[in-house]
C-alpha cells in the first residue's frame, strides 16, 4: 500500500495531523481516516464482533462493517466511527477498539478456534445452567458474554456541542447528488420548482469521483454544477445525509456541519437536522457494491473492487503491488484496468465462463492478466493477505479443478451491486426482485411521491441514468405544478468506466461438496458464516426473519448491507427456490446510523420540556423559596429560614396561616373564561352540581367527572356577568379541562352558544389566609370585606395600590381566606405592596407543602387523591351531585362496582408516634396479616401544626363506618409499621366556624 | 410525520395537534339514561384495518376540532373538516 | 398608571451575543398596548360589526392575513374568534351576542428580526418561513417549543411573536439558542 | 429431537454442525383439532404449550399468519417485571415472573432471563408517594420492591443527570430486583419447540379468513389454505385482535396503536440494568449484543402500519438525551414499531367470549411481553377448564359493564394514553 505521487482529489499542500493507536499518518486535506490509514500502511483497523477477528479497510462507503474506531477524545469521544466516511481534520486522533489487550494481540481472538461450538444458536442451547427455579447461572455467563460483546466504548461525559434542527420546504427533494441526482435536480430546476439537493459525501459527483482527476466526468460536473448554482430555486446541501423517509412526505436529514473540524467554532452546531417536507422525492442513491464469499474473505487486504478504485484514483493510495480482482460481473474490469496502468501486476478472476470481448480486450490492453471460469477458493495470510488459492469453477461455483496459488497484497471483490433502495422500503414496504439486474428495487409505480433514479432503479449504463433522471425530474417538478421546460439532457460522456454487464449469479465458490473452504462470511461484522446459514436452515429457521434473528445476520452497524443479498442466494439454494419466493426484509430507518443528539436538538438539560413560570417567579426566586416542579410549571414549595429544612419550614408556614395571615401564589390554577349565554347551561352539564341559580357576585365549588364517572376534576367558578363565567381547575388538569370542553363544544353540544378561552396567563391569582386576612386586605385595598359585605362563596372587585383587582372571599385552609386576582402583569406589584402593608399583620408567604397540611388538616382532596380511579363517592363528594341533571358520567357512574358500598372511602387517621406515616402506606386491620391489598391506603400525610399530631388522608375499605376502629398502617418499603385511628377526614374546625367567621 | 390540512390554518405537522379519538362513534343525548349507549360510546371501538375516522384538535394552533379521515394501515390522509362543520 | 411588568424583564439583558461580527438577529420584547379577544356564534359576521367599525375595520378578515388600522392589529384566529391589539377597551361591547374577552395581561410580545431572522424561525416552528410563503403582513398560530403561539411577519425580515406570558422564558431561551450561530443583539424591552 | 446442552453443542459441533435436527416440525394440518390457536406469538405459543403440558391436551393447533415469534414477540424491548398495584393484575405478573425464572430449564431452550433490575424513577414527591403506594402492594403480594432516594439512585446510577441543568430532577426511585430481560425470539422459539416436542402442530405462511359456524358456535377456522375444525378457537393476536373478533360480530374495548422501539450501535456495556424515566414515556436498557435499547410512547393515532413516525423518534431520544445525558454522541443503529392491542383500561383480557367456542386472549398494550408465559399458562387454563384461573378472573371482557376498570396509571377510557 502505497500514497502515488501524482493524482487524486487530495490536496497535497495541506498536510494534516493525524494518527491511529498513536501512528501518526500522512494524510492530506481531501483524506478519509481510512484513505489516510491506507496511505500510512495501516492494514489492521478493528477486530470483528463475535471471533475478534483481524478487519481492515473493506469499503470506501457508509456501508463499512470492519474499519471502526474511537474517534477523538474525552467528552467529544465518539466510539464507532467509521473511518471511511470520517473526513480526516487536522489534530484527528483515532484509536482501535473492540480489543484487548491491544489490536495487535487480542485474547479475544481465540474465539476464532472455537467457533465450531460458537455456531449459529449455541447461546440458545447452552449456559441453560443445573438450578430450577434459578437464572444465576446465566446470569454469570452473561456478564462475561456482554464484556466480550459491543464494539466500541462509549463516554459517559456530557456532550459539549449544540445541535440544532430545522425544517425545509421544497417541491423537489433530489436525494444523492450522483449523475442521477444531479441531473434530476437540473430538470426539476429548469422547470421551476423549488429543488433541494443532498449529498452524504463532502463533494458532488458520486461514482464519477472514483474515476482519475481530469477526466470527462469532471468538466461534466463542473458544467452542472456551475447551472444548478446559477438557479435560485435550487438549494444543494453536502455532507448531508437522508436517512429517513416518514409519512406525510417528510424527509429526516442530518448535516454534518462541523464534524470535519476538530471542534465546532462561533457556537457553530456539530450537526443540523433538517425535517424537509418535500412534495416529490427522487431517490437517486446509487448502489452498494456486493462481496463475493469465500474462505478468507474477511481478511485485511480484501476489499470491495469499487472501494479498491475509490483509494486509487480519488486519494491516490494504491492498495498493492500485486493484485488480484476477483468478479462475477463487468464492472471490476475498471480496477484491474485502473491498477494496471498504476503498475499493478493484475490477475483479474473472472466467475464467468465468457466475457464480451470488448471488455476483455480493454482489460488486457491495460496489462490485465485475465482468467475467466475461475473463482477464489480461499484467500490466505495471517493478519493480512498474502496469497488467493484460485480455481476453475462450473456455473454452480463449484471447484472443478486444481488450485492455482497466486501471491497477492490486495484483492478485489465484486459480487455486482445492490441498489440503495432503503428509503423506498421505509415508507412503502418491501423492494422487489428484478432478475435483469439480480436485484432488489423499487417496483414501477408512477403514483408514488418517491421515486428511484439512476443505479439506484438498476439503469444500465451513463445514458440511461441520464435520460432516466431528466424525465424523474421533470415528471416530479411537473407535479408540484412546475410549468418551466427541463431543457435538453446534458450529453452523456465516456469515463472509462465498466458497468454491471453480464451479472452471473455466482455469488461464492464451493467446493465439490459444496462447502466453502476455510470461513466464508457473509455478515462480515457480525461474523455470521455460509455455514451458519445452513445450520439455522437444518433447525428450521428457513424464514429470511428467522434466519436474520437466529444468527444475527445483517443485524450489524451495516444493517445489512452488504450481507443480505448474498444471504438471500444461499438461503434460495437451500430451499430450492428462486431469490423472490425466499422474500426479502423490509429496510428500517435510519439508512446508516445517526448521532442521536442531532436529532434532540435543543430540547436537553433544561430545555428538554418548556418551563411555565408565574409572574411572581423571580420574587419567590429571590426571596429564598425553595421552587418544586409541579407538572410544567415551577412552584415555591418552602421558604426556609436560616437552616431550616422542609419539615420545619412547613410547620412554620403553616401555623402562621393559622395565628396571623399568610399568603401563597396560585397562579398556577387553571382559569377558564366561559361566556356566552348558554354559559349556566354547560357548567351544568360539565359538573355534577347545579350551576342556574348562581348569581352574579357569586361564585360556587365543582366537581367534573370524566366521561366513566370516575372524578376528574374540582374547583371553584364564579360568576362575573350575565353571560360572563370563570372557572377554575387544578393545576395539573387545567390543559386537560379546556381541551375537554372544546371538543364538547365543537362535537356533541354544537347547540350551546358558549366561548371557552384559557385565561391562566392573564391573571395571577394569590391566597391569602389566617385570622387577619380580612384585616390586611380591608387595609390595602380600602374594600369592605366584612362577613356582610362579602360572605363566602362571594366575590368582589376591588383596588390594591392602584391596581383593579378581584377578590374572592374562599377558603382552602378553613382560615378566614381570599383570593386575589391581579393582572398578570401587574401580579408582582400588587404582592409587593400586600407584604409591605402586611408588616403590621405579620404577612408571610408560604409554599406548597404547608398548603397541603393546611388542606389535609381540613380533609379537602387534592392530586393524591383524585388519582383517577376515585368516585365521588369514595372522596365524599356524593353530596354534590345532582339527582335533578344529566351531567357527564352520570349513568357510567352508576355501574355496579362503582356503586359497591365496600370500596375504599376517604378517612381522616391520627397517626400515633412521632413519627408520621407515609404517603403509599397501606392499611390493614390491626388483627389482620399485613398481605395482599390491604384495606385500603394513605393518600397524604403531615404533620398537623394545628392538632400538633400527625395525620393523614386515606382510603379505607368501608371506611365510614369503621371511624374509631384502630388500625395498621405498614410501609414495607420504609421498614415501618405504625397504629393509626380512624377519623372523620374534617380534622379541624370541622364546624367551618374559622373560615365563615 | 402526519400532515394535516387544518381548514383553518393549513397544512401543518402532527406535532401542532393532538389526537384526540375516534369520531365515528356518537355521544349519547344528555337525556339518555340507560347504559349500554354509554358503555358502546366510551369503550368499544369498531377499530378498522383501513379508512378512520378521527378528532383531532390543533391545540397549537386554531384550537378548532376537526374530523380527519385517515387509512390506518397506510396513513394515507383524506378529508379534513372542522368537527363543527361535520354533519355525522 | 402602574406599569405592565413583562415576564422577560429579569431575562433580557441588552447586548451583543453569540458568533462575532455583525448580529444576524436582533432579539427584543414589546409590551402590548392591549389585547382583547371577541367571539361569536353562527352570525359572528353580524355580532363582530359594531367592534370592527369602532376600530376602523371593515371585516372579519382571513386566517392567514393580519389586518391593521390606526393604532389597531387585528388577527382572525378561528371562524368565530378575533384578536385585537388595541388599546381601546372593548369590555362595553360584550354582550349575549359577542363574548368581549381582556387578555392583555396573558401574551407578551417577543420581536425578532434581521437577515438571518427567518432561518431561526425555521428552526423553531414546524412552518415554511421562506419570504414567498410569509409575506409582511401575514400571520400564523404554532408552536413553538410546544408552546402556541402566534406569529406576525411585520416586515420583510421582522416578526412579532406573541406569547402566554407564564411560558415567555422559555420561548425567549429557545430563540436565543437557536440564534446563538448568527450572532444576536438583544434590544432594550419597549 | 436433540436436548440442548453444551454437550450437545460439543457434539454436533466435531460433526460440522451438519447433524442438527429442526427444532420443530412443519407439519401438514390434519383436518381437525381439540383446539386451535390463532397466532403464533409468544402468546400462542405459551398457550399451546401449556396445554399440552398442564392440561394434557395435545391435539393443538397453533396456526401463523406470517412466521413464528414475527409480530410483537419480536418487536418489543424485552423487559419483563412484575411492579402492578391493583388487584387482578399483582398476582398474575407475578406468577408471570416466577415462570420466567424456570423457563429456560422448564423449555431446555435458554431464553436468557437477565434479572438485572429495574427502576422506575420518581421526579417529585408525589410520583414518590405514588411509588412508595405501588412498592407497598408489590411487598405485601410477596414481591421483591425497594424504594431508593435520590442518593441512594446516584450512588447505583452515576451517569444520570444529577445536575443543575435536569428538567425534572431524579428525587428517588422503585426498584424490582427480580425484574429485567429475556431474550425475545428465543421466547418464541423455546416455547414452539416445547409444543412442538409435545405434540402441537406448529403451522405457518397460513392466514385466518373466517370462522366455520354450527349453531351460533365456533367450530373451526377458514384459513387461506382451506379449513380446520376445532373444538375451541382462542385468538392470540394482539394488535388485531379486533379485526379477528368483528369477523365473529364482536365489536372490543380496544384500539390498535403503534409502539415504536430503538436500538443504538452496539457498546461497551453501559448500562447493566433496566431505567425507567418518570418524566416522559421512556426506558432504556442494554442488549448482551450491546446495543442500547430504548422505548417511547406511543404514536398516538390508531395504526396497523408496523412503521413509526418521526415526532416519537425525536421524543424518545430527547427524553434520551435528557435522562443520560451522554448517549448524545451514541448512534441510532434502527427503529421500527409494532401494533399494539391498546385497551380501554391499560389491561388485558384472557377470557371466554360471549360467542361459544371462541376464546380471547388480547388487549396487552405495552405490555404483553413480561406476561407471556402467564398469558399462557392462564389462557390454557381458560380454554381447558372453560373457566378463569384465580390470576385472570379480572381480565374479562364485561368489566366495562361492570365498572371493574384495572387501570394502573388513572388515565380512564383513553386507550393511548395506559
Amino acid at each position: 500500500m502505497k500514497r502515488l505521487d501524482q493524482g487524486g482529489r487530495i490536496d497535497r499542500s495541506k498536510p494534516l495531523n493525524v494518527s491511529f493507536d498513536g501512528q501518526s499518518l500522512p494524510a492530506f486535506a481531501g483524506d478519509t481516516l481510512s484513505s489516510a490509514m491506507l496511505a500510512g500502511g495501516v492494514s489492521l483497523v478493528g477486530r470483528s464482533f463475535k471471533y475478534h477477528r483481524p478487519r481492515g479497510v473493506f469499503s470506501a462507503g457508509v456501508e463499512e462493517p470492519g474499519a471502526m474506531v474511537h474517534l477523538r477524545s474525552g467528552d467529544r469521544h465518539e466510539p464507532n466511527a467509521r473511518a471511511t466516511v470520517t473526513e480526516a481534520f487536522d489534530g484527528l486522533v483515532s484509536t482501535s477498539q473492540n480489543a484487548w489487550p491491544n489490536l495487535q494481540f487480542d485474547i479475544g481472538a481465540a474465539n476464532t478456534w472455537l467457533s465450531p461450538f460458537f455456531s449459529a444458536g449455541f447461546y440458545y442451547k447452552t449456559f441453560i445452567g443445573p438450578f430450577k427455579h434459578s437464572t444465576k447461572f446465566w446470569m454469570m455467563c452473561e456478564t462475561v458474554i456482554r464484556k466480550a460483546a459491543g464494539m466500541g466504548r462509549a463516554s459517559l461525559l456530557s456532550d459539549p456541542d449544540r445541535y440544532e434542527k430545522r425544517g425545509a420546504y421544497c417541491d423537489v427533494l433530489v436525494i444523492g447528488g450522483g449523475v442521477a441526482g444531479l441531473t434530476a435536480a437540473l430538470a426539476a430546476g429548469r422547470a421551476g420548482a423549488k429543488v433541494l439537493l443532498v449529498e452524504q459525501d463532502t463533494a458532488l459527483g458520486g461514482a464519477l469521483l472514483s474515476d482519475p482527476v481530469g477526466g470527462a466526468g469532471d468538466a461534466w460536473i463542473a458544467s452542472v454544477l456551475a447551472e444548478l448554482q446559477a438557479m435560485d430555486s435550487v438549494r444543494i446541501l453536502t455532507r448531508t445525509t437522508a436517512f429517513g423517509a416518514y409519512d406525510g412526505d417528510t424527509y429526516a436529514l442530518v448535516e454534518r456541519v462541523t464534524d470535519h473540524l476538530r471542534v465546532p467554532e462561533d457556537a457553530q452546531p456539530r450537526q443540523r437536522y433538517w425535517q424537509v417536507h418535500a412534495k416529490r422525492a427522487i431517490m437517486a442513491t446509487g448502489a452498494i457494491e456486493r462481496p463475493l464469499v469465500f474462505g478468507g474473505n474477511d481478511l485485511p487486504g480484501v476489499m470491495l473492487a469499487g472501494a479498491v478504485r475509490t483509494y486509487l484514483n480519488r486519494f491516490a493510495v494504491l492498495m498493492g503491488e500485486r493484485a488480484v480482482v476477483t468478479t462475477n460481473n463487468d464492472s471490476a474490469y475498471s480496477v484491474a484496468a485502473d491498477l494496471a496502468r498504476s503498475g499493478a501486476l493484475v490477475t483479474l478472476v473472472d466467475m464467468r465462463a465468457e466475457v464480451a470481448a470488448d471488455t476483455r480486450a480493454r482489460a488486457e490492453k491495460a496489462g490485465v492478466f485475465i482468467l475467466t471460469g475461475h473463482g477464489v477458493l480461499q484467500a490466505k495470510g495471517g493478519k493480512r493477505l498474502t496469497s488467493v488459492d484460485v480455481v476453475p469453477v462450473d456455473r454452480g461455483s463449484r471447484t472443478s479443478g486444481a488450485v492455482r496459488v497466486i501471491p497477492a497484497d490486495v484483492l478485489a471483490i465484486s459480487g455486482g451491486w445492490a441498489p440503495a433502495v432503503h428509503l423506498w422500503s421505509q415508507r412503502f414496504g418491501k423492494p422487489v426482485y428484478d432478475a435483469a439486474s439480480g436485484s432488489f428495487i423499487a417496483p414501477e409505480d408512477p403514483d408514488k411521491p418517491l421515486q428511484p433514479a439512476g443505479i439506484c432503479a438498476a439503469a444500465a449504463s451513463l445514458e440511461d441514468v441520464i435520460t432516466q433522471a431528466m424525465r424523474r425530474g421533470a415528471e416530479a417538478a411537473r407535479a408540484t405544478g412546475a410549468t418551466g421546460a427541463p431543457g435538453d439532457s446534458p450529453a452523456a460522456f465516456d469515463t472509462g468506466a465498466f458497468w454491471q454487464n453480464d451479472l452471473s449469479p455466482n455469488w461464492a465458490v464451493f467446493d465439490a461438496e459444496g462447502r466453502c473452504k476455510g470461513k466464508a462470511f457473509v455478515d462480515f461484522q457480525h461474523d455470521v458464516k455460509v455455514s451458519d446459514i445452513d445450520q439455522a436452515h437444518l433447525e428450521g429457521y428457513v424464514s429470511v426473519e428467522h434466519l436474520k434473528r437466529y444468527t444475527t445476520l445483517g443485524m450489524a452497524t451495516d444493517q445489512g448491507k452488504l450481507a443480505n443479498i448474498n444471504a438471500l442466494s444461499r438461503m434460495a439454494e437451500l430451499r430450492g427456490m428462486a431469490i423472490p419466493e425466499v422474500g426479502t426484509t423490509t429496510f428500517r430507518p435510519p439508512f446508516t446510523p445517526i448521532t442521536m443528539g442531532a436529532l434532540v436538538g435543543h430540547e436537553h438539560g433544561r430545555h428538554f420540556r418548556p418551563t411555565r413560570l408565574s409572574p411572581l417567579h423571580h420574587w419567590h426566586a429571590e426571596n429564598g423559596a425553595q421552587m418544586t416542579e409541579a407538572g410544567a410549571w415551577m412552584r415555591p414549595w418552602y421558604y426556609p429560614e436560616k437552616d431550616e429544612d422542609l419539615r420545619a419550614a412547613y410547620i412554620r408556614e403553616a401555623t402562621h396561616v393559622r395565628t396571623h395571615v399568610g399568603i401563597i401564589d396560585v397562579s398556577t390554577l387553571g382559569k377558564i373564561a366561559v361566556q356566552g349565554p348558554d354559559a349556566a347551561e354547560f357548567l351544568n352539564r360539565v359538573y355534577v352540581n347545579g350551576w342556574k341559580t348562581l348569581a352574579i357576585g357569586r361564585l360556587r365549588y365543582g366537581v367534573m367527572l370524566r366521561e366513566d364517572g370516575f372524578v376528574m376534576d374540582d374547583g371553584a367558578t364564579a360568576r362575573l356577568g350575565e353571560h360572563d363565567y370563570v372557572m377554575t381547575t387544578t393545576t395539573a388538569n387545567a390543559a386537560k379541562v379546556l381541551a375537554f370542553a372544546e371538543h364538547l363544544l365543537q362535537t356533541a353540544w354544537k347547540d350551546l352558544r358558549v366561548h371557552v378561552t384559557s385565561v391562566t396567563d392573564q391573571w395571577a391569582a394569590f391566597a391569602i389566609a389566617g385570622p387577619k386576612s380580612r384585616a390586611l386586605l380591608q387595609t390595602v385595598s380600602g374594600a369592605d370585606l366584612s362577613r356582610d359585605a362579602l360572605p363566602n362563596n362571594h366575590w368582589t372587585l376591588a383596588q390594591i395600590s392602584g391596581v383593579p383587582v378581584r377578590i374572592h372571599r374562599m377558603s382552602y385552609s378553613g382560615e378566614l381566606a381570599y383570593e386575589v386576582y391581579v393582572p398578570s402583569g401587574h401580579a408582582a406589584h400588587v404582592w409587593e405592596a400586600l407584604l409591605s402593608a402586611g408588616d403590621d399583620f405579620e404577612l408571610r408567604p408560604y409554599g406548597t407543602e404547608a398548603m397541603g397540611a393546611l388542606r389535609i388538616e381540613k380533609g379537602h382532596v387534592a392530586g393524591p387523591e383524585l388519582d383517577g380511579r376515585t368516585t365521588l363517592k369514595d372522596l365524599g363528594l356524593e353530596g354534590f351531585a345532582s339527582s335533578k341533571k344529566p351531567f357527564v358520567g352520570s349513568v357510567l357512574r352508576k355501574r355496579p362496582v362503582l356503586e359497591d358500598p365496600e370500596r375504599p372511602t376517604l378517612v381522616g387517621l391520627e397517626i400515633d408516634g412521632d413519627t408520621g406515616a407515609k404517603a403509599g402506606s397501606l392499611l390493614f386491620a390491626a388483627n389482620e396479616e399485613p398481605k395482599g391489598h390491604g384495606d385500603g391506603w394513605v393518600s397524604s400525610t403531615t404533620y398537623s401544626p394545628a392538632l400538633g399530631r400527625n395525620i393523614a388522608l386515606a382510603l379505607l375499605k368501608n371506611g365510614k363506618a369503621r371511624t374509631g376502629e384502630e388500625i395498621r398502617v405498614v410501609n414495607f418499603v420504609g421498614g415501618e409499621d405504625l397504629k393509626a385511628r380512624v377519623v372523620s377526614p374534617q380534622f379541624f374546625d370541622p364546624e367551618g366556624d374559622r373560615q365563615n367567621g | 410525520m402526519i400532515r394535516i390540512n387544518c381548514p383553518i390554518c393549513g397544512l401543518r405537522s402532527e406535532t401542532e395537534f393532538t389526537y384526540g379519538e375516534d369520531a365515528s362513534v356518537t355521544r349519547p343525548a344528555m337525556d339518555e339514561s340507560a347504559a349500554q349507549p354509554w358503555l358502546d360510546y366510551v369503550f368499544n371501538r369498531d377499530n378498522p384495518r383501513g379508512w378512520h375516522r378521527e378528532y383531532w384538535h390543533h391545540a397549537q394552533g386554531c384550537r378548532q376540532w376537526l374530523v380527519l379521515e385517515r387509512n390506518t394501515l397506510t396513513h394515507e390522509i383524506g378529508t379534513c373538516r372542522l368537527a363543527r362543520e361535520d354533519a355525522a | 398608571m402602574v406599569e405592565v411588568r413583562s415576564p422577560l424583564r429579569e431575562r433580557i439583558t441588552p447586548g451583543q451575543f453569540g458568533a462575532p461580527g455583525d448580529a444576524g438577529v436582533v432579539l427584543g420584547n414589546r409590551t402590548l398596548a392591549g389585547l382583547w379577544q371577541i367571539a361569536g356564534w353562527s352570525d359572528f359576521d353580524e355580532a363582530a360589526d359594531p367592534v370592527l367599525q369602532a376600530l376602523g375595520l371593515t371585516a372579519l378578515g382571513s386566517y392567514r392575513q393580519a389586518q391593521q388600522a390606526a393604532g389597531v392589529r387585528a388577527w382572525r384566529t378561528a371562524p368565530d374568534r378575533m384578536l385585537f391589539e388595541t388599546p381601546q377597551d372593548l369590555t362595553p361591547f360584550n354582550s349575549a351576542a359577542l363574548a368581549v374577552l381582556d387578555l392583555g395581561h396573558a401574551r407578551t410580545c417577543i420581536t425578532l428580526s434581521g437577515p438571518i431572522a427567518r432561518d431561526v424561525l425555521a428552526q423553531v416552528i414546524a412552518v415554511d418561513t421562506a419570504p414567498d410563503v410569509l409575506k409582511p403582513g401575514m400571520f400564523l398560530q404554532t408552536g413553538l417549543h410546544s408552546v402556541a403561539v402566534l406569529v406576525h411577519c411585520t416586515g420583510p425580515d421582522a416578526f412579532e411573536i406573541l406569547v402566554p406570558v407564564t411560558w415567555a422564558e422559555s420561548v425567549w431561551d429557545i430563540l436565543f439558542e437557536n440564534a446563538l450561530p448568527y450572532g444576536i443583539a438583544v434590544r432594550e424591552a419597549a | 429431537m436433540t436436548h440442548y446442552s453444551a454437550f450437545s453443542v460439543f457434539r454436533h459441533a466435531l460433526r460440522g454442525n451438519k447433524t442438527w435436527g429442526r427444532a420443530w416440525r412443519d407439519p401438514e394440518p390434519k383436518a381437525s383439532y381439540d383446539v386451535v390457536i390463532v397466532g403464533g406469538g409468544g402468546h400462542g405459543l405459551a398457550t399451546a404449550y401449556y396445554l399440552a403440558k398442564e392440561h394434557g391436551i395435545t391435539n393443538v393447533a397453533v396456526i401463523e399468519k406470517g412466521w413464528l415469534g414475527g409480530g410483537n414477540t419480536g418487536r418489543n424491548t424485552t423487559i419483563v417485571r412484575s411492579n402492578y398495584m391493583m388487584p387482578g393484575n399483582t398476582m398474575f405478573y407475578e406468577r408471570s415472573m416466577k415462570l420466567w425464572e424456570n423457563l429456560s430449564q422448564d423449555l431446555n431452550y435458554n431464553v436468557m432471563i437477565s434479572q438485572r433490575g429495574q427502576y422506575n424513577l420518581c421526579h417529585s414527591p408525589g410520583q414518590m408517594d405514588a411509588a412508595r403506594r405501588r412498592g407497598n402492594v408489590m411487598r405485601a403480594n410477596g414481591i421483591d420492591a425497594e424504594l431508593f432516594d435520590r442518593a441512594e439512585v446516584r450512588r447505583r446510577l452515576p451517569y444520570l443527570d444529577y445536575t443543575e441543568n435536569a428538567r425534572f430532577p431524579i428525587h428517588g426511585a422503585i426498584y424490582q430486583s427480580r425484574a429485567g430481560t429475556a431474550r425475545h425470539d428465543a421466547v418464541a422459539w423455546g416455547f414452539a419447540r416445547g409444543a412442538d416436542r409435545r405434540g402441537v402442530d406448529i403451522l405457518q405462511q397460513r392466514e385466518v379468513t373466517g370462522y366455520l359456524w354450527e349453531g351460533g358456535r365456533i367450530v373451526g377456522v377458514q384459513t387461506n389454505r382451506g379449513d380446520i375444525r376445532a373444538g375451541k378457537v382462542g385468538l392470540c393476536v394482539a394488535g388485531h385482535s379486533g379485526h379477528l373478533a368483528r369477523m365473529a360480530g364482536l365489536r372490543l374495548p380496544i384500539e390498535t396503536h403503534s409502539l415504536q422501539a430503538f436500538v443504538t450501535e452496539p457498546y461497551k456495556p453501559l448500562v447493566d440494568t433496566v431505567i425507567s424515566f418518570g418524566a416522559a414515556h421512556f426506558y432504556i436498557s442494554q442488549s448482551d449484543k450491546g446495543g442500547l435499547v430504548l422505548g417511547g410512547d406511543l404514536d398516538m393515532y390508531n395504526s396497523y402500519a408496523q412503521r413509526g413516525g418521526l415526532p416519537i423518534v425525536e421524543h424518545t431520544l430527547a427524553s434520551a438525551k435528557a435522562l443520560m445525558p451522554s448517549v448524545s454522541r451514541l448512534k441510532l443503529l434502527r427503529h421500527w414499531a409494532g401494533v399494539m392491542d391498546m385497551s380501554m383500561d391499560g389491561s388485558p383480557f384472557i377470557a371466554k367470549t360471549p360467542v361459544d367456542g371462541l376464546y380471547l386472549n388480547g388487549g396487552w398494550c405495552y405490555g404483553g411481553f413480561k406476561a407471556t408465559p402467564a398469558s399462557g399458562w392462564c389462557f390454557a387454563h381458560t380454554i381447558a377448564r372453560d373457566a378463569p384461573h384465580a390470576d385472570n378472573a379480572e381480565f374479562t371482557l364485561n368489566r366495562f359493564e361492570r365498572g371493574y376498570q384495572i387501570d394502573e396509571k388513572g388515565m380512564g377510557p383513553k386507550p393511548n394514553a395506559h
